[in-house]
């Protein structure tokens, strides 16, 4: 299982340049894993990019005001999924009781784990000594 | 990501382009912020090749606002690369979208 | 679930009502032999049964098996549609005779005996 | 020209309880999304671009209609609010409608057409546009958008006619209505190898099935022995029709499971859900033995089922001489003879098999466990289907054991257990983790390694 590392500085420039990263890592991906050229508009594409961006925003946003810890994000593909791992230093966070945002309510914030997780096949958390530990995987997309 | 303005009796018609994420929310906020405040937003997206949920909720503040000063912000020309974004969170059902953004403009005057 | 026995001359009435499922079968199943000792040609009443699964299904079975047994026999009045669509996809609804309504049941049977 | 389809929730709420989370368009009649026939009728009429507008988007059916490419056209999508009128849906797809002459479907309902028929020349038949309404929708037809906004009611005479999609009994009706009488009329998924029967790809049908057509079988569905499918039935994607049950006048959905031995006629069943069209009524009947949702698992899973029971054969007559030769040759032996009852699946199932074989300590329970014939029992389980070749170790039925299944997910006994391989102690919580890891990342090649492992490991503790 191929994988790749990357550091990010909490700035939310490093968190679009992930995603950006991310989206462009994952169009590789759709071509090797599906042996198709990827389509310009791509769902797969699009919910990796705005996944890893959203997970980054998060753990920059609500970093603690001194620790200035990177955020660690590691991606790793085989034949069926796409995985992405974003780790961070910050206070635990409650992933699974966050309520999504009531969608029938204007609503500003909050977005951001609804997202990942309507986006991704699997997004699941946990909390290893000190580290936020953020998986997500998204299924190889279809062959059209 | 550039923005541009062009106000005409209370409807601003903002131009947007480039990638509209968490990164870009502050420039928006400003960018929106002004003495004078129009009653309607249409936001004109054809330029715009990313959102999240940063840029989404500038979108929804700045429909609060409007809607304070009983206006609204509607959407126009939005690509279909960042449709999925709005889907996801459902705001395709909260913001009016058109195709077209000289029609967006006009639907206001039509209601009025 | 609720059960009312009566006794018509040679028939015994049952007024089911409730759930018919996992949770009320077992005690179905069980009570409907001593309803059999005491008549062996058994009426249920399923008009207030909203609801009925495969173990619901499984203790009428039961019940009818051992009527037959005494050649006695099981027959069902007022099922509701819910009900008789399980009868249906089970292919029970061919080994149950059913009434439309409870008193056209009683006489309609009573005149065969 | 153009095409724009509009649909609201709102259209539909007698579908919403029934077909749950599936949008009103994929709702499938005959197994064709009610959606892909308006589809073709577009494409039938000229159309070169569609748009889809909504108010509720849904993931199904942008992955299944995707851009267009399958039918060669363009499709986009745009989105509504609720109650838009067709001014307003004119407004906000202006772009989109006034280059064009263009076709409006708004409301759900079916077109019944005949896809030999000629719709081209839309011109001819209305220079000045023309539209049709039913109970649940409406077709417009202009030579730009905007001849749509003064257009009266016009009766034309067209050789196809829309018929609304309303209620359970509506998509029912229309399903028996295409199987029956206009089969030819539409292309319908599947290819037949004669008159009125469509069958999808890598459909297994199992022993003494009857096929009476008309009827309609999609992909990957699965008939076992002794089914009796028609006439007049549609079998969904991924359904699996289990052993002797019936069906006849009668829409099984995809991925739902049918038990044994039912007579299914004249209704309708989506997961747990059932409709029967006489009582026009529809109940829930969360009855694992009767109906149930499949979780989807694709083809692999087929594939690895036809694995399964193959290398269990190939097992089988290779150990089964030797396993009667060890019958006669321990028949006096002292025997443990009791019958094991495991659980078959997270919902709490059960199954058993009967051990009979010479206590584990004496020299001849060694020599059938060198060979594994104690696998012989389970070995014929993985053939009937009922557990996988290689899976987790069974877990005996026990109530504190439900509890563990209940949390064990994607747990599927196997006759050859993973953590046999890793001689790990059973019980432990080793064990439990392994077993939990192996089955929740399942692959092939991994359980040919360790069917190896464990056939190798028995011959071991005998030499």
């Amino acid at each position: 299982m191929q994988n790749l590392k990357l550091t990010l500085e909490p700035t939310l420039q490093q968190a679009r340049a992930a995603a950006m990263v991310a989206s462009s890592i994952a169009r590789a991906y759709y071509c090797i894993a599906t042996g198709n050229t990827c389509p310009p508009v791509s769902r797969f594409v699009q919910a990796v990019e705005l996944s890893v961006g959203e997970a980054c925003t998060n753990s920059i946003q609500h970093r603690p005001k001194k620790k200035r810890g990177n955020v660690l994000l590691t991606f790793e593909f085989d034949q069926d999924s796409f995985y992405i791992k974003i780790r961070d230093r910050n206070e635990q966070l409650d992933f699974d009781n966050t309520p999504a945002p009531d969608l029938n309510r204007i609503q500003e914030r909050g977005y951001g784990l609804h997202i990942i997780k309507t986006a991704m096949d699997d997004a699941s958390y946990e909390r290893v000594d000190g580290w936020n530990i953020l998986s997500l995987r998204k299924s190889c997309p279809m062959e059209v | 990501m550039t923005i541009t303005k062009i106000i005409t009796n209370d409807i601003a018609v903002i131009t947007l382009q480039g990638r509209f994420d968490s990164a870009a929310a502050d420039q928006f906020r400003k960018a929106v912020q002004h003495d004078f405040l129009p009653a309607h937003y249409v936001i004109e997206m054809e330029g715009v090749n990313y959102i999240d949920s940063g840029g989404l909720g500038c979108l929804v503040s700045l429909l609060r606002q409007a809607q304070k000063r009983s206006g609204t912000v509607k959407i126009a020309r939005i690509p279909s690369k960042i449709f999925y974004a709005f889907e996801l969170t459902r705001m395709n059902r909260i913001f009016d979208m058109y195709d077209d953004t000289g029609m967006a403009v006009n639907s206001f005057t039509a209601t009025n | 679930m609720k059960k009312e026995y009566h006794k018509y001359k040679k028939l015994g009435l049952i007024h089911l009502s409730g759930r018919l499922d996992t949770v009320e079968a077992g005690d179905l199943k069980e009570s409907l032999p001593f309803y059999l000792n005491n008549s062996k040609r058994l009426l249920l009443d399923l008009g207030q049964v909203s609801y009925m699964d495969s173990s619901g299904l499984g203790a009428l079975l039961s019940g009818l098996k051992k009527a037959i047994a005494k050649d006695g026999d099981i027959r069902l009045a007022n099922v509701r549609p819910k009900v008789k669509m399980t009868l249906e996809i089970t292919g029970a609804d061919r080994l149950f005779k059913s009434y439309p309504n409870v008193a056209g049941g009683l006489a309609a049977w009573s005149s065969e005996l | 020209m153009k095409a724009l389809f509009h649909i609201q929730q709102s259209d539909t709420p007698e579908l919403k309880d029934f077909f749950a989370e599936t949008h009103p368009w994929m709702v499938k009649i005959a197994n064709k999304p009610s959606l892909e026939y308006l589809l073709d009728f577009a494409i039938l009429s000229g159309c070169t671009e569609v748009r889809l507008v909504m108010d509720e988007p849904d993931l199904a059916l942008r992955n299944y209609f995707g851009g267009g490419e399958r039918w060669g056209i363009k499709i986009s999508y745009a989105s509504c609010s609720e109650n838009d009128s067709l001014d307003q849906l004119l407004t906000k797809n202006t772009r989109f409608c006034d280059s064009e002459p263009l076709l409006i479907l708004t409301g759900l309902f079916f077109i019944h057409y005949h896809k030999d028929h000629n719709y081209q020349d839309w011109q001819r038949l209305s220079a000045s546009g023309m539209m049709l309404h039913c109970s649940t929708g409406t077709l417009l037809y202009g030579k730009t958008g905007n001849d749509l906004r003064y257009l009266s009611d016009m009766r034309k005479e067209v050789d196809f006619t829309l018929s609304p999609i309303r209620s359970l009994r509506d998509v029912y009706d229309l399903t028996m209505q295409v199987l029956t009488f206009e089969q030819e009329h539409y292309v319908l998924p599947g290819y037949g190898p004669e008159k009125n029967i469509l069958i999808g790809r890598n459909v297994e049908i199992g022993r003494q099935v009857e096929l009476h057509p008309p009827l309609i079988i999609a992909d990957d569905a699965i008939l076992l022995g002794k089914t009796v499918v028609g006439p007049n039935a549609a079998i969904g994607k991924g359904a699996i029709i289990d052993r002797g049950t019936t069906i006849s006048n009668a829409v099984v959905t995809d991925h739902t499971y049918l038990g044994k031995g039912l007579t299914l006629s004249k209704k309708m069943v989506n997961g747990g859900r059932l409709f029967s069209a006489p009582d026009n009524d529809w109940l829930n009947l969360n009855d694992d033995l009767f109906v149930r949702i499949i979780e989807p698992q694709g083809a692999s899973y087929f594939l690895r089922s036809a694995i399964n029971r193959l290398a269990a054969l190939l097992l089988l007559v290779f150990l089964l001489p030797a396993w009667i030769l060890f019958k006669i040759a321990t028949c006096f032996t002292e025997k443990k003879n009791h019958t094991t009852t495991c659980f078959k699946n997270k919902g709490g199932n059960l199954f058993s098999y009967t051990y009979d074989l010479p206590v584990r300590e004496s020299v001849a329970g060694r020599f059938c466990r060198a060979l594994s014939l104690n696998k012989v029992q389970l070995l014929v389980k993985v053939l009937s289907g009922t557990i996988s070749l290689v899976g987790n170790r069974p877990v005996p039925s026990s109530p504190e054991n439900l509890l563990l299944i209940q949390t064990f997910d994607h747990y599927h006994p196997g006759a050859f257990g993973y953590s046999e391989a890793q001689q790990l102690t059973p019980g432990s919580l080793e064990e439990e983790t392994s077993e939990r890891f192996f089955a929740a990342n399942r692959k092939i090649a991994n359980d040919i390694r360790t069917l190896l492992n464990i056939l190798i490991k028995n011959l071991r503790t005998f030499v």
